[in-house]
């Protein structure tokens, strides 16, 4: 900062003054000019029929494309609003009722084939008839293009799938071995027009649901329109809006405030009775223990954890009683749920005895034992790391928390597992969304599964001959692996299964479902004192 | 200042670059994406594949030369999470917290030069210990923790203002703006009144009383100009703070800013977007130091000139 | 005092032998840690137009605190208990605040001794020159710019127009005192307090100083009360000098007749300590001991400590400041037998 | 140049007043004890460090001992001492976490002041020190530190290695590094020029003694004053970091993370995280009187402000008001 002149030129105080009046209008300009606020749309205007329904959300959604749809903070706004599957699974019964396709049909003489009559008449948001085309298109962009759709991995796996039109209403599905859920996979594939994109993944896609996007503020808010040409019931409101916030104290405040009529996933001590109602989410919590690494690789080590745990202790403080214990992976309505499992009981004495007695055979049971947990996995999740550790020293096992975001959590939840961690408690929460425990089974219970540490060849070959029988006969075979798991394997010490809290304005009503937290049907809403029946044809 | 400008830029191109660099190497050490992209059973082919597709299975040299390539042209990557270009992401959501952090500032700046003068006019006063204390409590108040009681307070009970978000009109900024306030508010009012305090005891501030300059003359004609090299260097400081990310704000009033932006692409190593939102602010932040210190030049001659032996 | 024999230069609504300084038993307390102290006990003085009135002692005699009490800059530690002082035939120790800052500059002034300080760093110096015009003039930004560059032109500064736009840092020492000396006479006041003015300055340029402050003297009629250390200044400069120690005046006359003869031991004593001439810019010589501290200034003379002349007398009594010849005083019970000594 | 002592035109001491020669400067403690503020900050934060010292041994297992009956019991006097604080959701006693609490905040943020205080102001003031390549290097070093997103580091760390106290005590310090050094350069570029300095050096003293004896203790009290202000930064910094799930790991226990934790029960059980942050504020509003203070203290031209009677302390700096 050094001149050379003896004299330097030097700034009169009026243009230090001038400069201070550019930055106090630069600032105001940038204030007044630019587009974040001040660009109110007046859609505020309440949730009175033909109004807005403002749904407030966890998280943005990074994209509405359908075929991400399993993701769930892109499935609640896409799901069963803008686009529609062929099939649905209703929620709480787990039965499939027919959308998109009216009829469907495993071949007698080859499984490996199925057929779908196609529903007539319906149209795209974009005004293109709804085809069979369209469904072999999009089954087959879903499945066997280079997109990497999250559906093609959480639903499909490594399964061979042709899809065909044999006409406009009539569409073929084969597979490589006989699937006897293909319907149940296929209810989780959201239907596009032949037109979309198979080369990139769409932001804002077209679909045939009630609602169409019209508007995607990037960080602000997503607007859906009414879609008039709806073939079904037409929902009550005619625009829904959604915006995002991450503290579940906010979204309260905007329920008890009146600016949202819904909000998602509420804590429980942000929850009153006027703002809020608690949903069973299909969501269970467990433990599960590495059983490659001393201690954990001793069962009675296993078991003393699972009955270390106070469970009920644990579903009344911390979630405020909005949770049963759990004994099992799967809730009930899963195909596969045991009924005649009951929850492990707190005895912390006979805990300490069986950690004494493997002590005494040489199990290392003071070897330290990491408890991993994802930040804001549930609500109240580090204090419930936190009653699990204090629980586990309370037995004689050394235990440390480890609370992690998401992507180092993955690590530690999918193969390959890193190496070196030690033995690992990881604190699971396990969604059956689909409805079947073969899901459950596949990922979490094979010997080799993806988010599975160890395993039986007894376990793996129960749960093969349970994944071929339908019908009542796979309710029982899968019921029969759960058992098994439990007294052979004891990998997971569970928790509880949890219950959602949906925040919800008395100005509207709307009951929600085992599903909502993944798929929230506007069209299901309406104004309070306007209660519309359940459209379930 | 020409000379002063043009060797200042070219002297931030280095560190800039190291800032890249750094960013870029301890987003790969975070852990791979892979896993968070990739639906929880893919298989061995696909992570290939996804890996090979957005470069992750080359070595970390081999990206980040691939990636100098391409910010060279202005072409910073495709978000993982979202599929858009980072670099408009991180545009889109610039001017959100660049006008948090000029509003905040430019309140927090006229504030601080009050209360402080104020208190140091009449050092160890009751008005003084009084100002000094609401700054410090102020200033040590928890961010989230005074949003969430103003959001219970002002949105919830009250009802005199929105809970939260962008949309509406000038209410919508008080919360975010009070909450941004309280800390560089309470740090600048103690910096301001210390060298305001330094300022008035100086002789020259005797000589201009010998002159009969008014009181008001005496603190804002000659103190205050003499008092404001600390105060605009702390200023910057914490201008800098709000721009790297008022996550915190932004996260509860679900304000669309790059830090809330940044946090979510670090948690979602969604490396593109990161590295184009910690290129963006620190681009930023190295021209605000400059205008720092070309305005530390404007008010004090001694900066601009050689003092005299 | 003698009448002043300069010539007017101008009219006077006063009577030219009007003092235009009276200080009469300025007291000035100061509150610290230890207790309240008196720092200025009962000083007074008075100076005319065109006069110059020395106020000599060491550092730590009070000298610059009655300076400060004076214009009324006292550090708040510092409070004026009592006493007056009169400018123009008003006590401006009564006046109000207000009042009082219109008096500062048009009639009572005062030069600091470190110009480097004294003057605003982030300020060009031609604006804290035409800031007197500003504040008692009413000028325009611009014509009290010309004052300015004026009032540079006639202190000496080279090119006064070009220089204006520049910052204090940017002068010599000798150079910034003069600007300082510019700003304390831009409204012609009636007095002027120079407080060392010369201090910080190298021996040639001090000798410049005194110059220029004698011919603004001069030509502005000023009264002014020089402070320092400096007998040789004072010598030089000074018509009349009061000799301060320990917060008292212990002594008052014209120059000449003090130094020729002093009635105080303490004068005395740092007369007699100048080997043969008093040179210029020297400190103030040693008397041996050292000034009582203000806590514990001893109940009778405050000198008594370090007086070769002291008695019984002295350690209960305060000697009063007494008239012991034309125009002289001095605070000493035995004055008489200085004269003789 | 300290010979000149003739304070006419200085904020120094009036003539003789404050440090009369010879005379013994008052005691700190007579001084602290006529500044009640000061006194005041002193004693909460003697109290805090001894807590945060003894207070562990007397809780034992309390802080940690849960108790899922006793969960979110409001501050009484029906549960014994350690429910004078109420409970938090686990059944703990929030005293006896506030306790547990102090010495990991202290441990915390103490050491990563410290840091950032050395390492900042030793890079701050050789770079000021000798100005030309070295300056710009570290100011870009600064600016660089500076726009690097800290909670990138604070998610590897914590993520990729292990969260510990160390961890973050280290992030913390390099975060806090640019503030120091810009304020320590700052000041030093102003007192190189002054002569003493010059004189110092065209002697041939090594640069590190010069700036150890002329620099540093002329920069230290700003700096100290830096550091005051950063002390309630860093708790704040930590327990943002709690807020994002990347702090002080459970089952330890910080001030910050109550907070953090503590916030989800603003409404329904306020105690859990006022409390600390209450405990937070006093901390740092003691901290900062008190550095004030000290600052006043040890500055010989402005201690006498400290020893102004109380009544005088608000008057005005100029025109004195007669009372004769």
């Amino acid at each position: 900062m050094t001149t050379k002149s003896a004299v330097p030129p030097t700034p009169s105080p009026g243009r230090a003054r001038a400069s201070l009046a550019a930055l106090v209008s630069t600032t105001l300009l940038l204030t007044s000019a630019c587009a974040v606020a001040n660009s109110g749309d007046g859609g505020d205007a309440g949730s009175g029929a033909g109004g807005t329904l403002r749904v407030v959300l966890g998280q943005e959604p990074p994209t509405l494309e359908p075929c991400e749809a399993s993701l769930t903070s892109t499935g609640v706004v896409v799901r069963s609003n803008i686009t529609e599957p062929l099939i649905e699974r209703d929620p709480t019964s787990g039965e499939l009722l027919p959308l998109l396709a009216t009829g469907w049909q495993q071949s007698e003489e080859d499984p490996t084939t199925w057929t779908f009559d196609i529903r007539e008449g319906v149209t795209f948001q974009n005004g293109e008839p709804f085809t069979a085309e369209d469904a072999a298109f999009t089954i087959d962009r879903a499945v066997n293009s280079d997109l990497a759709c999250n559906v093609d991995g959480y639903v499909f796996g490594d399964m061979e799938l042709t899809a065909e039109a044999t006409s406009t209403t009539r569409l073929t599905v084969t597979t490589g071995d006989p699937d006897p859920i293909l319907p149940l996979r296929l209810s989780f594939v959201e239907i596009v027009p032949r037109t979309t994109s198979t080369e990139a993944k769409v932001r804002e896609p077209v679909g045939t649901g009630p609602y169409a996007v019209a508007e995607w503020r990037t960080g602000i808010s997503i607007t859906l329109r009414r879609n008039e040409d709806y073939w079904g019931e037409a929902p009550a409101y005619s625009t829904a809006r959604y915006v995002w916030r991450a503290e579940s104290s906010v979204r309260a405040a905007m329920i008890d405030r009146g600016e949202a009529d819904i909000a998602a996933a509420l804590d429980p001590e942000d929850a009153t009775e006027e703002n809020s109602v608690p949903y069973p989410n299909n969501e269970t919590t467990a433990l599960r223990l590495d059983g490659t690494e001393a201690p954990l690789d001793d069962i009675r080590v296993r078991r003393a954890i699972s009955l270390a745990i106070d469970r009920d202790g644990i579903v009344d403080t911390l979630f405020d009683g909005e949770a049963d214990p759990a004994a099992q992976l799967v809730p009930r309505g899963v195909v596969g749920f045991n009924d005649e499992l009951s929850p492990t009981p707190y005895d912390p004495a006979a805990a300490r005895a069986l950690v004494d007695e493997a002590a005494a055979d040489g199990v290392p049971v003071d070897r330290r034992i990491t408890l991993i947990a994802r930040n804001s996995q549930f609500p109240r999740v580090a204090e419930t790391a936190e009653a699990l550790q204090y629980q586990l020293a309370e037995i004689g096992l050394n235990v440390r928390i480890r609370m992690t975001d998401t992507a180092a959590h993955l690590q530690y939840q999918l193969r390959p597992f890193p190496e070196d961690a030690g033995p690992v408690a990881l604190l699971i929460m396990h969604g059956n969304q689909a409805g079947d425990a073969a899901f459950t089974a596949s990922q979490y219970l094979l010997a080799e599964g993806p988010q599975s540490t160890f395993g039986t060849p007894d376990l793996d070959q129960r749960i093969a001959e349970a994944d071929a029988v339908a019908g009542p006969a796979r309710q029982d075979a899968f019921a029969d692996v759960l058992t098994h798991q439990d007294e052979t394997v004891a990998q997971y010490a569970y928790l509880a299964h949890m219950r959602g809290l949906l925040g919800l304005s008395p100005s509207v009503s709307y009951e929600p479902d085992p599903a909502t937290g993944d798929e929230l049907r506007l069209a299901e809403v309406s104004p309070a004192g306007d209660p519309r029946p359940r459209d379930e044809d | 200042m020409t000379v002063f400008l043009r060797n200042r830029i070219a002297s931030s191109a280095i560190p800039l670059l190291f800032v890249v660099l750094g960013v870029f190497c301890l987003a790969r050490l975070a852990g791979d994406p892979v896993d968070l992209y990739l639906p929880l059973s893919a298989t061995e082919e696909q992570r290939a594949e996804f890996s090979a597709a957005h470069g992750f299975d080359q070595s970390i040299p081999a990206q980040l030369w691939d990636y100098l390539g391409q910010v060279v042209r202005l072409d910073f990557g495709e978000s993982l999470r979202t599929g858009q270009s980072a670099g408009e992401m991180v545009l889109t959501a610039f001017p959100a917290t660049l006008q948090l952090a000029a509003v905040t500032m430019v309140i927090a700046v006229l504030a601080a030069i009050l209360v402080g003068s104020v208190a140091a006019y009449r050092p160890n006063s009751a008005v003084d210990r009084f100002s000094s204390l609401l700054a410090m409590t102020a200033a040590s108040i928890p961010d989230f923790w005074f949003a969430i009681v103003g959001v219970l307070i002002f949105g919830v009970s009250l009802e005199w203002l929105p809970t939260s978000g962008v949309i509406g009109g000038p209410e919508i900024w008080v919360l975010p703006i009070a909450t941004l306030l309280i800390r560089p508010f309470g740090v600048l009012v103690q910096v301001v009144r210390g060298s305001m305090v330094a300022a008035l005891s100086a002789p020259y501030v005797k000589v201009a009383r010998s002159k009969g300059a008014s009181e008001r003359r005496v603190v804002f004609g000659h103190a205050l100009r003499n008092a404001t090299t600390p105060v605009l260097t702390v200023a910057g400081d914490l201008t800098i703070g709000l721009v790297n990310g008022a996550v915190v704000v932004e996260t509860i009033f679900g304000w669309p800013g790059i830090g809330k932006l940044m946090i979510d692409s670090i948690l979602q190593r969604d490396f593109a977007v990161l590295q184009a939102a910690v290129l963006l602010t620190a681009v930023t932040i190295f021209a605000l130091n400059i205008v720092v210190d070309v305005a530390h030049a404007l008010i004090d001659a001694r900066v601009r000139q050689p003092v005299q032996a | 005092m003698p009448a002043s024999t300069e010539t007017e230069t101008r009219a006077e609504e006063r009577p030219a032998d009007d003092p235009a300084l009276e200080v009469r038993g300025l007291c000035v307390d100061l509150h610290t840690a230890a207790g309240t102290v008196r720092a200025v006990d009962h000083v007074g003085f008075t100076v005319r137009r065109g006069r110059t009135l020395a106020l000599l002692g060491e550092s730590g005699c009070g000298k610059s605190m009655t300076a400060q009490a004076i214009v009324g800059l006292l550090d708040p530690v510092a409070e004026v208990t009592g006493g007056s002082v009169t400018v123009a035939g008003t006590d401006v120790l009564r006046l109000s605040p207000g009042k009082r800052r219109k008096l500062a500059g048009p009639v009572l002034s005062i030069v600091f001794q470190d110009a480097l300080t004294a003057l605003n760093p982030v300020q060009p110096v031609g604006r804290q020159l035409a800031e007197p015009f500003r504040i008692h003039r009413g000028l325009s930004r611009r014509a009290a710019r010309e004052k300015a560059i004026e009032l540079m032109a006639s202190v000496g500064i080279p090119e006064p127009r070009q220089r204006a736009r520049s910052y204090p840092h940017q002068f010599s020492g000798g150079m910034r005192q003069r600007l300082l000396i510019a700003m304390a006479v831009a409204l012609e006041p009636d007095v002027l307090l120079a407080d060392e003015p010369t201090t910080a300055l190298d021996v040639t340029v001090q000798a410049q100083i005194m110059r220029l402050l004698r011919d603004l003297q001069t030509e502005h009629r000023l009264a002014v009360v020089l402070i320092t250390h400096d007998l040789a200044v004072v010598a030089q400069r000074a018509d009349d000098v009061a000799v301060m120690y320990a917060g008292n005046v212990v002594e008052t006359g014209p120059v000449r007749e003090v130094f020729a003869a002093p009635r105080h031991p303490y004068t005395r004593g740092l007369l007699d300590s100048v080997p043969e001439h008093a040179r210029r810019g020297e400190r103030l010589p040693a008397v041996p001991g050292s000034p009582p501290e203000l806590s514990a200034i001893p109940a009778g003379c405050v000198f008594q400590a370090r007086c070769p002349l002291a008695r019984e007398r002295c350690v209960t009594e305060r000697p009063v400041l007494a008239p012991v010849g034309a125009g002289r005083s001095a605070a000493c019970h035995f004055s008489e037998e200085l004269a003789h000594a | 140049m300290t010979t000149t002592a003739d304070p006419a035109t200085g904020s120094a001491p009036p003539e003789g007043a404050a440090a009369p020669p010879g005379a013994r400067p008052p005691r700190w403690w007579r001084l602290l004890g006529r500044d009640w503020a000061a006194a005041v900050a002193a004693t909460v934060l003697g109290a805090v460090l001894l807590v945060a010292l003894l207070g562990p041994l007397l809780i034992g297992d309390r802080a940690v001992r849960q108790n899922l009956d006793a969960s979110l019991r409001p501050p009484s006097l029906d549960h014994g001492f350690f429910g004078l604080l109420g409970t938090d959701v686990l059944g703990r006693s929030v005293l006896a976490r506030l306790v547990e609490g102090a010495g990991t905040t202290l441990s915390v943020a103490v050491p990563a002041v410290l840091c950032s205080l050395v390492v900042g102001s030793a890079l701050g003031m050789w770079a000021g020190f000798h100005g030309g390549i070295r300056e710009s290097l570290a100011m870009r070093l600064a600016d660089a530190i500076l726009s690097f997103p800290s909670l990138l580091i604070a998610v590897v760390v914590l993520y990729v290695f292990a969260p510990s106290v160390g961890n973050l005590v280290a992030i913390l310090a390099v975060a806090r590094i640019p503030v120091y050094l810009r304020t320590a350069r700052a000041e030093s570029t102003e007192l190189r020029s002054r002569l003493f300095v010059d004189a110092a050096r065209t002697f041939g003293t090594a640069s590190w003694p010069i700036i150890y004896r002329h620099i540093l203790p002329i920069a230290l009290p700003t700096l100290l004053t830096v550091a005051t202000l950063d002390f309630c930064f860093v708790m704040l910094t930590e327990s943002s970091l709690s807020f994002l799930g990347i702090g002080i790991q459970p089952p330890e226990v910080s001030w910050g993370l109550m907070v953090a934790q503590g916030r989800q029960y603003l409404q329904t059980a306020w105690w859990i995280a006022v409390l600390p942050g209450v405990a937070i504020m006093l901390v740092t509003v003691s901290a900062t009187v008190l550095a004030a203070w000290v600052r006043l203290a040890t500055d010989p031209a402005q201690r006498w402000r400290l020893t102004l009677p109380r009544k005088r302390r608000g008057t005005r700096p100029v025109t004195p008001e007669v009372t004769a």
